[in-house]
């Protein structure tokens, strides 16, 4: 019952965030509708009775990479551009506009559900009677048991990946002065060399 | 810890309600009491009695989204942390503590790179991390 | 809904009476519905009690920092000024609500909701007594983390959707605040973790019943460090001085909340207020004993239970004056001052800290500085 | 009751929307929006058949490095995206063709 209701509730959460953050031209408010989309599916593993996942989705996604995409956001003015090179695309009226995400969406949908009917044998093979118990065993134990038998390699790999990921991350976005010569504009030089010339 | 039913997060459930019940209510308690007088200069943005220029969404200074980087890497690393310190106890009363004590060390052994290096080259340093990266 | 509150109230005698017979009547199992009920009827009485606290903390700030800079402080409005709160909450509301004409509208609107939604949902975990909780989750600490990092966005936004240079310049160093000082926070809760071998609050609480000595506070030299960094950084995340540079009122007019105005920015202050109790009452949890007193008396019953919630929030509120005094005293860091007080001290001593605890818990068994110290027989077992 | 097939149609809209805006949007940061949604969507399948099909926790393990693999995707990911902004001063996607072949314009 109530976990029906709170399936329920975060589905229609997540859907109309999806929708809303297609429809949308402001960057901004489009992460906004992320954050609906992220607390919905943490709400989705709390039915599914994985609370340490729903949590880590609330505390890394919302704490950590939404404030991140922010910050990026405001970094680089947020603009919604149109597209520059698909140009016989460019020349349809709909390319663009709200029209394209409601045509791409639903397109994309029929396909998808073409390639569900399709695959149904395999859905088919895979379903199992549900258990009718509304009851779930903590999982935080269970998975630091699992953490650090089974998969105790990928633990520590994953740290080093952390600190290759903070590595490369602080050298790429270090503020420098410098412009690096080879992605100077080409043209721009010619232009210097004709003055010089003349 | 038990074996818990899903009523158990109805509280939390009750909390968002409440949150944006009071929400609502004292922004439709101040909509009814309060007085609307709109137009004059006080719907400009407040910038010490001078009109204001251009817009505030302009661009900033990249050492915040440096700080944010910093702290999205060391909230994973500690997220994943935070199963293994939970069984800490038991695995020490199980007699397997060495074991976990090694893995528990290793991990924070690269936390702890990580942070040396960031401190090293001056991404911790609020004001100086732009004349030391410069050097560098 | 075991050990949580619903589950007390419905062990009671008339209200398994109103579910049998509500059950009988509507035809299904009423338990989960009752229980609902009451979750609600308490979320409103915690959350009316703590919006109360908070709001008898602006008092208590004013009246505190008068006692410190000898004024006398608001003495108008009922015995020595205690209805203060609500002249203040009249006046919040009945002021006009202004939004800049540039503003964002929705950001704008949305902002002090996320501010006021991440704290209002730490409320649910936060063991007030015995069974005065509304929810014991498994992963209840960690739970308390997570949700409150959603102030940080609102936070953000409240600074951005404003369109004022202030705010902006506000909200961006809150947002930074909060998210740095996040990890000092995180590496502490993990410490206690690790000794109490479980992330909910009903199993870390319970390993420091009885005398203070038991109390994870006192349980080796690395936790007696670790609460200080714990509180220090707890004051960096409810953005109070010395830390509170995202409203520093004498760089930055009044920070993130510059335009805003009424009943918006009374919620956002009332946030505020609810938030430094909330993470007072997480630091006694975890390091203070929580609501245990120093013996068993009448453990289980409602008297009891109003006991531990006295000893509860008189150990809160020690530490919320503390959070004033430090506030009147201390004068407000610099910005650089800040980060690297976070990220050069607190954080590697956290780390040093988790480290330190980890190599106690192999080294001694896990028994605490003073069961070493009072009954030598017991650190036989050194090392496995 | 809930079944299997209710999670695979949520993960099935959030998979496409995520595919939708990363086609359909030009900035980067949009891009990046998208990508998170499709690792969601992945994560989220995950979970749901560890309850349903297999009696153990691996997938909530593999949910969880997936939010830690994004993570780490969208802190490198946007340090390229600001430092591309620096150099082009646009994050428009179609700028980043230095290293493409020159074809006919």
């Amino acid at each position: 019952m109530f976990s029906d209701i709170l399936f329920l509730s975060a589905s229609t959460l997540i859907i109309a965030s999806c929708v809303l953050m297609m429809w949308t031209k402001n960057l901004m408010h489009s992460c906004i509708y992320l954050l609906g989309v992220l607390i919905g599916v943490a709400g989705l593993y709390l039915t599914l009775g994985a609370d340490f996942v729903a949590a880590t989705q609330v505390m890394v996604y919302v704490g950590g990479v939404v404030i991140l995409m922010l910050f990026a956001i405001m970094l680089t003015g947020g603009k919604d551009y149109q597209s520059k090179t698909q140009k016989i695309l460019g020349l349809l009226p709909l390319m663009g506009s709200k029209y394209t995400f409601m045509w791409g969406t639903a397109t994309a949908m029929v396909f998808g559900f073409c390639q569900i009917y399709f695959f149904r044998h395999l859905f088919t093979a895979l379903e199992v009677q549900e258990t009718t118990s509304n009851q779930y065993a903590p999982t935080v134990e269970k998975l630091g048991e699992l953490l650090i038998t089974d998969h105790v390699v990928a633990f520590e790999i994953s740290s080093v990946l952390l600190l290759g990921a903070l590595v490369g991350a602080a050298i790429i976005a270090r503020p420098r002065k410098d412009r690096p010569a080879f992605l100077e504009p080409v043209d721009h030089h010619h232009d210097e060399h004709g003055e010089d010339h003349h | 810890m038990s074996n818990q039913s899903l009523n158990a997060f109805m509280p939390i459930i009750v909390m968002m309600i409440l949150a944006a019940g009071l929400y609502g209510v004292a922004l439709l308690v101040a909509y009814i009491v309060s007085p609307r007088k709109p137009g004059g200069n006080k719907d400009l943005p407040y910038e010490c009695g001078e009109v204001p220029v251009g817009s505030a969404w302009s661009m900033f200074n990249v050492r915040f989204y440096v700080v944010g980087l910093i702290f999205i890497i060391f909230d994973v690393e500690s997220v994943l942390m935070f199963p293994v310190a939970s069984i800490f106890r038991k695995m020490n009363e199980m007699g397997e503590g060495t074991y976990i004590l090694i893995i528990f060390l290793s991990f924070i052994s690269v936390l702890l790179e990580g942070i040396a290096y960031c401190w090293k080259k001056g991404d911790l340093d609020w004001v100086k991390s732009y004349k030391r990266s410069v050097d560098n | 809904m075991e050990n949580t509150i619903a589950g007390y109230f419905l062990s009671f005698e008339p209200l398994q009476y109103l579910v049998q017979n509500s059950s009988a009547f509507l035809g299904f199992d009423t338990t989960a519905l009752i229980g609902f009920m009451i979750f609600f009827i308490f979320g409103v009485v915690f959350l009316g009690f703590l919006a109360t606290v908070g709001g008898f903390g602006t008092f208590a700030e004013r009246k505190i920092s008068a006692d410190l800079q000898a004024r006398i402080g608001p003495n108008r409005v009922g015995p020595y000024g205690a209805f203060q709160l609500i002249a203040d909450g009249i006046k919040m509301i009945s002021k006009e609500d202004i939004m800049p004409r540039s503003a964002d509208k929705f950001l704008y609107y949305l902002a002090p909701f996320l501010s006021l939604f991440g704290v209002v949902c730490t409320i649910a975990v936060i063991p007030f007594s015995g069974n005065f909780i509304m929810a014991d989750l498994n992963v209840g600490v960690f739970y308390a983390l997570a949700i409150s990092s959603i102030v940080g966005v609102g936070i953000f936004l409240g600074g951005y959707a404003s369109n004022s240079k202030w705010s902006l310049l506000g909200g961006m160093r809150g947002a930074a605040q909060i998210i740095s000082y996040e990890i000092p926070v995180t590496l502490c809760i993990m410490m206690i973790v690790v000794l109490a071998g479980g992330i909910s609050f009903g199993k870390i609480i319970d390993q420091q019943a009885g005398m203070p000595w038991n109390w994870y506070i006192f349980h080796n030299p690395f936790t007696f460090i670790g609460f200080f960094i714990f509180f220090i950084s707890n004051l960096a995340e409810t953005n109070r001085a010395p830390f509170d540079l995202p409203e520093a009122e004498s760089e930055l007019v009044s920070g993130y909340h510059t335009e805003y105005t009424g009943i918006r920015f009374g919620l956002f202050a009332l946030a505020e207020y609810i938030e430094i109790f909330v993470v007072n009452g997480i630091a006694v949890s975890l390091f203070l004993g929580g609501y245990h007193l120093p013996f068993d008396f009448l453990e289980g019953t409602i008297p009891g239970n109003l006991l531990q919630f006295g000893t509860f929030f008189i150990k809160t509120c020690v530490l919320y004056y503390i959070v004033i005094w430090i506030r009147w005293t201390f004068p407000r860091l610099r910005v650089d001052h800040l980060m690297s007080l976070c990220w050069k001290y607190l954080t590697p001593i956290a780390i040093f800290n988790l480290v330190g605890v980890a190599i106690w818990m192999v080294a001694f068994d896990g028994h605490s500085m003073f069961d070493l110290l009072f009954s030598g027989s017991s650190h036989s077992g050194g090392g496995h | 009751m809930i079944t299997l097939k209710a999670y695979l149609f949520i993960s099935l809209v959030l998979f496409v929307t995520g595919l939708v805006i990363m086609l359909s949007r030009k900035n980067i940061v949009a891009i990046l929006l998208g990508i998170e949604l499709i690792l969601n969507a992945a994560a989220l399948n995950f979970v749901a058949y560890s309850k349903y099909t297999a009696a153990n926790l691996d997938g909530h393990i593999f949910a969880l490095f997936i939010i830690v693999i994004a993570a780490a995707e969208a802190a490198v990911g946007l340090a390229i995206v600001i430092r591309f902004f620096q150099v082009k001063e646009s994050v428009h996607i179609d700028e980043a063709s230095d290293l493409r072949e020159e074809l006919t314009r």
